[in-house]
Formats: structure tokens, sequence, C-alpha cells
């Protein structure tokens, strides 16, 4: 059964806190959710079956809402993450290039994780960089002006050494 | 807080500052490019100099021309630096003396600046945004003073006069937003500002969060104190996370100074804001599907009516504004209807802020009366292409918008103008496209990304977007036929005509524009037939122009 | 009670103020199509068949969630109102893998019966062919995402008629897809009381009693409206 | 009185609606007199003629023989009928494509993913006409003028519709002639 609890750690004393501040309100999924992810990294089963009994909601709400919103993953992410911007203003700026050169040297699709769990590719819709696109966001780092080989050289640190 | 302390606290900024400051942009643009650490460099050059008694270093807002930044100015004399770097501080600091700068200068009085009107960003680049005494001494707070003074129904009346149309898009009559929530019967009522810009290739909303989050929360507690509303939320995409920062530090600020909470400036006027973050999710800028996101569930939106005017957050009468909106409120307040009133077009008032982003020289924000034509904006504030090559056309209106050709450049900006050409204002991204584009594969990036962000609810958005991409994918890998096109248009007017909300119901919009003005690149695509086809049977037109 | 008048199809008709125009039309006889209004749950107005026009109103409306109101003149069966109608089945049925000849609802599939009635011959849109899975994991039902149209009738009838919201949707635009609790097989749900509800207010094959062969998945929607009948206003049908 | 150049296809299906065809029964004697069958499972001729007034086609397009089938009718036939859900939709024929390309359904199919079975996939391309990637319905591949869907489609259906052809005009759309499934 999926049903366990998650381990009791120092990080859910931290989100049962945000919960209690909330007030257990059932309108605070969403920002339960983002602390949770902050937490843990993603958000497994036995996390939001905690969120669900915290906050008194039906798992399948929970479930739902977890998916329903691309900043979640429910899939642990690499060490690295690496976000192309796809606004139109970096697409027109030749955006495709970077997800394609980044997607062939690692082998990955937008939204995959590579199999040593290095880095994962995403793709964004428009992080309002646009005065500077193309725009990518690197371990949670704006970078704008990106060209392909100035990306690729950046991940080919992560994935050698370092 | 009374009126007499606005006025000490404005009097004392204006006491404590330096005859001279070198502002620095700290907006996501220009932090993106290193500015945070061009600030410190600066401070620490300003010390070293021993110019620390009448030259202060300050972070501000975003001044615009973000294609060069970092950007830094100097005040008074108003000279300002591009791309600037940590290595240029000592420069700019000896520059002040006279001496030489080192960093590349921006010609501060180039149409980029001067053709701008700028009422909304007015504080933008000049101010630092995360000090609530800056924007007190700028003015700021001093129209909800003067609103609390007055009958709500007053409040709403001016808004009303002033003309004010929503700038989230749509372009409702703000007044008339007003009014109806304020006429709703007294109970529990809320104010929601609308900062989820999912626009791609849109940013005003977060350089207005991000540069002036004071100027937002007195528009929504002007709106508050009209409408009749205790509780706001402001519900702001995940993606901006300075933007956040800067709205909850402005909340913290506003609330130990007496301008949020209870009993502001002494009335029992009482007001609480909230921040609620996106989690990625461009649906939730549709207004009910917001509202169902910031009840902590799936931002999917439903029919209206009843609208959010009658029946919204938790079922109670709401009013949501955009972020653009509610900043243009103080203002409007502080000066009066009439003044704004006199600004723009017959139909279209006050100015409007666009990011103008793609193929252009000047990339950045601009802030425009209405009526002035997409061709001064472009040509004229933005230099035309960055390379010098033609342009070809300008998008507006991100994906629910249009692609207006360069032959209709003259058009005025205006909702009923752009509206007229097959585009419309929408939030205010403005990309500027150049030969190298191809109308086709711009219609079916927006159709993928509509596809991408239906919320999956009802059959024509959620479908029709995936059938739309398919279609549109095979026209530009060259396998389509002049029946494949016919189907297309069809699908077309099925997801408009039949969609459940705005982003099913304009999902088409890109296609249908280029379609309408570059059918030509469409048709060299199409492959010829291999079968004559049977006679048509739709109902459906196969018009292109609604 | 007040009483409106208004006019469908050029046929004056009467409706209890509030009502919505499409039981308004049922009651005079005329029938709407539909596939995700069930009678006793809330209105989700996402299959899009009932769009109606309606004098003076630019957009189509969802006769679902529109009020009858004095002196309104609907039409529900002009040319593009059937066009569009097709064409939304043509969507879902390439949306899923519906193919009837082996459904279990064969024959009583609301799907397939509308399809006929629309005169739907064919679909003109190429097939997605989803990847979907078959859930077997409850002792007596079954569901099978192939033939579900995301109309969340079942989502609708857990939550607001059994009161268990086992069922929601999750993922987002054409992946889709209904769940149980966390996402996990249904057999293994802990609120799902196996009370069959959402089985009967499914209008396709997705959910079916387990045993159940083509053709044989017979289902009894009303049954569900006349348990809301009877828990608001204590008066059975039987 | 002419008769009409009447033909019948079996592409890639049961061939369930020729059954259902032949539930005719002593209608076709009645038929038999208007039509010339001119190609059909259920005669022998080699090669699909030049100059057909209708054609039935059942079975949905799976192979490239199918698929070169489907345009050599119709070049050669004036009305091209679906003829049942295979052609109409793909049907049962094309519950394949779920599990992907041609490659990935005959490893499914052959069970090469499974150990220890010692199979492998047959080689003989030569023979066998090679699967399409995605099975398609007919209309996919080339123009068609009427549908008849069902699998099968009623002896009763199957006759209205070839009155109507007969008589020369358009099959009727109505609710009781479409029937899936």
């Amino acid at each position: 059964m999926p049903v366990t609890a998650a381990p009791v750690d120092k990080r859910l004393k931290i989100l049962d806190a945000v919960i209690r501040r909330q007030h257990s309100r059932p309108d605070a999924l969403i920002a339960v959710l983002h602390k949770a992810q902050e937490l843990y990294g993603f958000l497994d089963a036995p996390v939001l079956w905690h969120v669900a009994r915290a906050l008194r909601l039906p798992p399948s709400r929970v479930y739902g809402t977890a998916t329903f919103y691309h900043l979640f993953s429910l899939k642990p992410l690499g060490e690295h993450t690496c976000v192309v911007c796809l606004g139109t203003a970096c697409f027109v700026k030749g955006a495709q290039t970077l997800v394609d050169a980044v997607a062939e040297l690692v082998a990955i699709r937008p939204g995959q994780t590579t199999a040593d769990g290095k880095v994962s590719l995403t793709v964004a819709r428009c992080i309002g960089a646009c005065g500077i696109a193309p725009a990518v966001v690197l371990d949670g780092t704006t970078h704008g002006h990106v060209s392909a080989g100035q990306l690729t050289a950046r991940l080919e640190e992560w994935t050698h050494g370092s | 807080m009374d009126h007499d302390d606005l006025q000490r606290i404005a009097e004392g900024e204006r006491a404590a500052a330096k005859s001279a400051e070198i502002r620095c942009c700290t907006s996501s643009g220009c932090r993106a490019s290193g500015s945070k650490e061009v600030l410190s460099r600066l401070k620490a050059a300003v010390e070293a100099n021993g110019l620390g008694d009448r030259v202060a270093a300050v972070g501000v807002g975003c001044p615009g021309l973000c294609s060069a930044g970092p950007v830094v100015q100097t005040h008074p004399d108003g000279a300002a630096f591009g791309k600037v770097t940590a290595d240029h501080a000592d420069g700019i600091v000896s520059a002040l003396s006279g001496g030489s700068a080192g960093a590349v200068r921006i010609d501060p009085h180039q149409p980029f600046f001067t053709k701008q009107l700028r009422i909304v960003r007015a504080t933008a680049g000049q101010i630092d945004p995360e000090r609530i005494e800056a924007y007190i001494a700028a003015g700021g707070y001093e129209g909800l003073y003067r609103v609390l003074q007055r009958r709500p129904d007053e409040i709403v009346a001016d808004v009303t006069a002033s003309g004010l149309r929503g700038r989230g898009g749509a372009g409702y009559p703000t007044g008339l937003k007003w009014a109806t929530v304020a006429k709703m019967p007294p109970g529990q009522k809320y104010v929601i500002c609308n900062g989820d810009e999912g626009d791609p290739g849109a940013f005003m909303d977060r350089s207005v969060m991000e540069d002036a989050p004071h100027q937002v929360l007195e528009g929504m507690a002007i709106a508050a104190y009209a409408i009749g509303a205790n509780q706001g939320y402001i519900y702001v995409r995940a993606e901006y996370p300075l933007a956040i920062e800067r709205l909850q530090t402005a909340i913290t600020q506003a609330r130990k100074a007496g301008l949020l909470g209870r009993g502001v400036f002494q009335t029992p006027f009482e007001f609480e804001v909230e921040i609620r973050i996106g989690a990625g999710a461009f649906v939730c800028g549709e207004e009910t599907a917001l509202i169902a996101s910031v009840q902590g569930l799936r931002g999917t939106p439903r029919p209206r009516p009843p609208y959010p005017a009658e029946s919204g957050l938790w079922d109670r009468p709401t009013l949501i504004n955009n972020v653009e909106t509610f900043a243009t409120i103080p203002a409007i307040l502080r000066n009066g209807p009439a003044w704004f009133a006199a600004i723009g077009t017959a139909t279209s008032k006050g100015t409007k802020i666009f990011s103008l982003t793609g193929k252009v020289k000047n990339a950045g924000l601009v802030e425009v009366p209405m009526g002035t034509t997409l061709r001064e904006v472009v040509e004229q504030l933005g230099g035309g292409t960055a390379d010098g090559k033609a342009v070809k056309a300008v998008q507006t209106g991100g994906p629910s918008g249009g692609c207006v050709p360069a032959s209709l450049l003259d058009t005025p900006i205006d909702y009923e103008s752009l509206a007229s050409i097959g585009s419309i204002m929408g939030s205010g991204g403005m990309i500027v496209m150049d030969d190298a584009d191809r109308m086709p594969e711009v219609a079916r990036f927006f159709m993928e990304f509509c596809a991408d962000e239906s919320c999956g609810k009802c059959v024509p958005c959620r479908v029709g977007t995936v059938q739309l991409h398919g279609l549109l994918t095979k026209l530009v890998e060259k396998r389509a036929t002049r029946h494949d096109l016919d189907t297309l248009i069809e699908l077309c007017h099925l997801v408009r005509d039949t969609s459940l909300c705005g982003l099913g119901q304009s999902a088409p919009n890109p296609v249908l524009s280029t379609l309408r003005y570059f059918a030509g690149e469409y048709e060299a695509l199409l492959q010829p037939e291999e079968f004559a086809r049977p006679t048509r049977r739709s109902a459906v037109p196969l018009t292109v122009i609604s | 009670m007040a009483v409106v008048t208004l006019t469908i199809d050029d046929k004056p008709v009467s409706a209890r103020a509030g009502e919505s125009v499409l039981d308004a039309a049922k009651e005079a006889g005329i029938e709407i199509p539909t596939l995700c209004h069930l009678p006793g749950v809330s209105e989700a107005a996402a299959c899009r068949l009932c769009l109606v026009q309606v004098e003076g109103r630019g957009r189509l409306q969802a006769a679902c969630v529109t009020a009858a109101a004095e002196g309104m003149v609907v039409r529900t069966q002009t040319d593009t109102l059937r066009e569009y109608r097709r064409m939304i089945l043509e969507l879902l049925f390439t949306e899923g893998n519906h193919v009837c000849a082996v459904c279990v609802a064969n024959g009583n599939c609301e799907l397939q019966t509308l399809a006929a009635e629309l005169g739907m011959d064919h679909v003109r849109y190429p097939y997605l062919n989803p990847a979907r899975p078959v859930d077997v994991t409850h002792k007596q039902y079954a569901i099978d995402h192939n033939r579900c149209i995301l109309c969340t009738r079942c989502v609708r009838t857990c939550d607001e008629i059994e009161g268990a919201h086992t069922w929601d949707v999750a993922g987002r635009g054409t992946s889709s897809h209904v769940i149980a609790d966390m996402g996990q097989p249904w057999g293994e749900s802990v609120t799902c009381t196996s009370c069959g509800k959402c089985v009967q207010s499914c209008p396709t094959g997705a959910l079916f009693r387990q045993g159940s062969t083509v053709a044989e998945m017979t289902k009894d929607r009303e049954k569900l409206g006349d348990l809301v009948t009877a828990r608001r206003e204590k008066k059975w049908s039987v | 009185m002419e008769r009409v150049r009447l033909a019948t296809v079996w592409l890639g299906g049961c061939s369930g609606c020729h059954m259902s065809f032949l539930d005719l029964d002593e209608w076709l004697l009645d038929l038999a007199p208007r039509i010339e069958l001119v190609y059909s499972p259920l005669a022998d001729v080699k090669e699909y003629p030049e100059g057909v007034d209708v054609v039935l086609v059942e079975g949905a397009v799976a192979n490239e023989e199918n698929r070169q089938m489907a345009k050599v009718i119709r070049r050669r036939t004036k009305v091209v009928v679906s003829f049942g859900d295979c052609a109409v939709t793909g049907n049962v024929t094309a519950m394949r494509n779920p599990l992907g390309k041609s490659l990935e359904v005959l490893r499914t199919s052959y069970l090469l993913e499974s150990a220890g079975t010692g199979l492998r996939l047959p080689d003989d391309r030569e023979i066998v006409p090679v699967l399409l990637d995605k099975v398609e319905p007919l209309h996919a591949i080339v123009p068609v003028d009427h549908y008849l869907p069902g699998c099968p489609p009623s002896a009763a259906r199957i006759k209205a519709v070839v009155e109507d052809l007969l008589a020369g005009h358009a099959p009727s759309r109505a609710a009781e002639v479409i029937r899936f499934g």
C-alpha cells in the first residue's frame, strides 16, 4: 500500500510548520506543494499522501492538482537543471537551436533527466526575460543572449568532472 | 499613519538625498547580466573615492532598454551607460567628476526614451523599489489618502470617467467592472490582482511588480475601498521570483506603515493582501481559472455567467484586474480622471506598456500613449531591426493575437484598431519579425503552445489544438494539400466558436491572421492533390477574416 | 414559482425561472445532444455539444448552463451547429481508441449513438491512437482509459452523490486522464466505496462491470438522478 | 438498361463485411441482373479492371499492398464506398497502432521482448507485403465518396446503400444507416 507515511525527518517538520501557518486550509494546497517540492526536490507519493491528510483533502484532488501544474515534478530531477526559454521572443532569436544542441549533447529530450542523474532538461513557456533573448536558466540563475556554444560548454562542465 | 506622517516621510527622504545618484538597474533582465555585482562594485567605488557624502549608488527598477543591460544611469546629469560590467564601476564613478567612464554610453535623448510617456512606469529606473520611503517621496500613497477622504461611489465614478480599460487583454472598461462589484450587496468581497502574465514575449507586468510593487498595492487598496472589499490576493506566476520577493517586501512595509491592514490612514478602511504563487499554467491568466487556482484547485476555467463580479472567489463578488490596470489607478486618482482621459484616443485612454522584443534593435519596455502607431514604436522607439533588415511583421497579443504585416504598421495602437486587423492589444507583447521568420512556423509555434497549455476540460480546445498542431506540422513539412488547408481553416472556426474559455477561443488567431496576410507562404508549401476530391459538404465557411 | 416564456426552434416554450435552456427544451420535446451533462450532478459545460444560438448573443451558448429567460430566442439546429457537433464528435473519436466492435458498451454507448444521430459517418482527422491502460484491479469494476472521453461524469458523481471523491482528473491538455486516489490502481484505492455509481454514470465503455463482454454492459443513468431527488426531496421513484 | 459495373475489395479486414453482404440471400438474385460483378474476392478476377462504376472496399489500409491497391481502385472507379468499420475507421485492424510503428508491433507480436521464447521475426519481405507503420482508414489514403460503417454493416443497411447507389443517388446519412460496431 502506498499509504505509508514519509519518514519523519526535519523536512517534514518544516512542511508541517508551513501547513500550520496556513491553518491547514485546503486553498493552501498549491503553496504547500511548492514548499514540499522545495524541501524534497520532487513530490513523491508519501509526501502527497501526507499533504492530503494534513489539508483533509481527497488524495485524487491533491494528485490532480500536482499533475496539472507544469512546475511540479513527481519524479526526481537531475543534479543540475537546464531550462531553455521557448517564449516567442526567444523562439524568434533561435531558442530551438539551443534545445536541439543540449538534447544532442546529453541525449535527452525536454522533460527528461540523463540516466546518470546529472542533468535535467526542461523548456519554459516564457520566463519574462524577453529583452535579453534567448534566455536560459541554469541551476536557477537566468542567463541572457546565450549561444549554443556557450550553453553546451557549460553542460560539458556539468557532465564531466566538477 | 496619517497624512502628516506621509508627508514627513516624503520630506525626510528628499532631505536625505545625495546631490548625485548612480542608478543601477537591478530588475530581472539586468540581474541576469550581472547587475548585482555591478551595483556592489559601484558602491565600493563611491566609498573608495571618498564620495560617500554626496554620491549614492542605488539599485533601481528597470529603465526599459533591456537589450543594453546592465544599464546604469547617473543623476542629475542624465548620463546612461549600457552593457556595464563590474570593471566599469570605477570609470562611471570618476565620470561624475569629469573623468572618462570607459563604459558604453547610451544616448538618453534618443526616441526610445523621449517618445515615451511614462505614467505607470513613472518611477521605474529612478527609485529603489525595495524601499517604501522612496515610493512615498515620489508621491506614492497620496492617491490612496485622497480616496479615503471621499465616498466609494465617487471613486468608481472617477475610474469610469477616466476611460481606463483593462490592460490584461480584453479591454473591458475598468469602471464598469468596479461598478458591478460595488453594486453587489454588502458582505465579503475580494480584490484579485492578476499577475499571471503568461503571454510568451510579454514582461510588462513582471517589471511593474518588480519596479513598483507599492504602486500595485496602492491601486488594489483604492479598488478595495471603492468596491467594499477587505481582502486582496495577488496571483503571481512562480517564474517571477523577484516580483514575488519585492511584492512580499512591499506588503510587509505597507502593513508596518499602516497603509495596509486595519485603520488605514486612521479611517475605518481595512485591507489585507496575500500573495498566491502560480505553478506553471498559462490558462490561469483566465479569470475563472485563476480563481480556481487561488482556491488551491486545478486551474480549469468554468463557464461565465456568473461573472466573478457577481460570484467569484469562494462564490463571493470578486474584482479581478491585471497588474498594469491596478498600477494605473494611483495616478488617475492623484491627477484626476480628466487628465487621464485627455491622453490617448476616443475609445482607448491613457498609456500602454509594451514589451518590444524579437528582431528589434532596442528591445525592452516602452510606455506610449494609446493611438501611437505600431510604426512609431517599432521604427522610432525600437530603432528598426538590429541588422537593418526590413521588418516583416509584428506579433501582438501573444498566442491569442495575430501577426500584423509591415504594410499595416501605420495602424494606431488602440483596442478597436488592432482588433479590426485581426490581432488584439493583448497584455502588451510586441515581437518584431523579419524575413527569416516563416509565418506558418510562427503559427505552429503558437499552436504548440496552446495545445501544451490547454487545461483539457473542453473538447474543442483539448483535442482541436492538437489536431491543428498536427495539420500545421504537416504543412510546414510540405506534406499537406489544399484539402488539409481547408480542414485547418474549418477546425480554426470550430475551436474559436465552441471552446469554453478565452484560451481556446483565441488559439486559432495566430493561424487565421497569418493566413490573412501571408497566405502566399501557406500556398507555397502545398502539395498537389493526387486525386480529385468530392465536393466539400461542410457548413463551416472557409473565411479567415471574422 | 416564476415562469418565463421563450422560443426554441420557433416553438414557444415555458420554463421555470432559472431553469436551463437544455432542460426547458427537453420538457418541450426538443432534444439537444449532450455528453457531459448528467441529471443529478453539477454541469461541466465541457463537451460543448449542447451549444445553441441565442439571438442577441455573439457567442454560441452551452444550453446546460444558460438560464432560460423571458423572450429569449434559441436555435438548436442550424447547419453550422450540426456541423460543429459532428466535428466535436470526430475529435473525440480521434482522441481515444474507440473501437465499437469490441467494446463492452457497444449498442449502449452515448458516444456511439450520438455519432449515428448527428450523421457522423466517418472521421476526417487523423486518429491519435494514444497508448492508454486498462485497469482491472478492482474486484467488481474496471476502467478502460481507451474509451474515456473525459466528460468527468464519474468524478462529479463520486464527489457529489457518493461523497467519496475517489476520482479526479490528473495531467492536463490531451494527456488529461481520470485517476483514483494518488493515481494508483483502482483496486488499491482507500476512498472507493465500490458503490458503482461512477460505472452507471459513464456514457461510454470506459467504466464497466468486470466480466462484461462485448455489448453486454448496460447502464442505468436515471437511477443517479433518482437518488439525488430522493435525498433532496424525500421522494422515491420505483 | 446497362448493368452497373460493381466491384468489392477486401483489404485489411476479416471479410465479415463480405459475409454480411452474402447475408442478403435471395436479394442477391434480384441484384445479379442489374450489375456486373467485375472484381471481388467472391469472383476469380486477378486484376482490378478499368471503368468500375461502384466499389465496396472492405478493410483498413494496413500494408503496402493495401495502399497501392487503394490507389488503383480510386483511379479506376467512379464511386468508392468505404465498406464497414475497418475501411471507415481502421477499427480492429488499427488496434495495433498504439503499440508503435511496424517493427515495434512485430516485436511485440512475436514475443521478442519475452526471454527464452526463442522466436525471431519472419524475414519474407519478398512474399508478404510490408506492414505500414500506421494502419489507416481508406479515406486517409484516397478520397472516398460514401461511408457505410458497421462491424459488419447489417445486410439491410448494405442493401439500402447499394439500392441508392444503383438508383444513382447519394446514400442517406440518416441515423439508421450509420452504426459503428
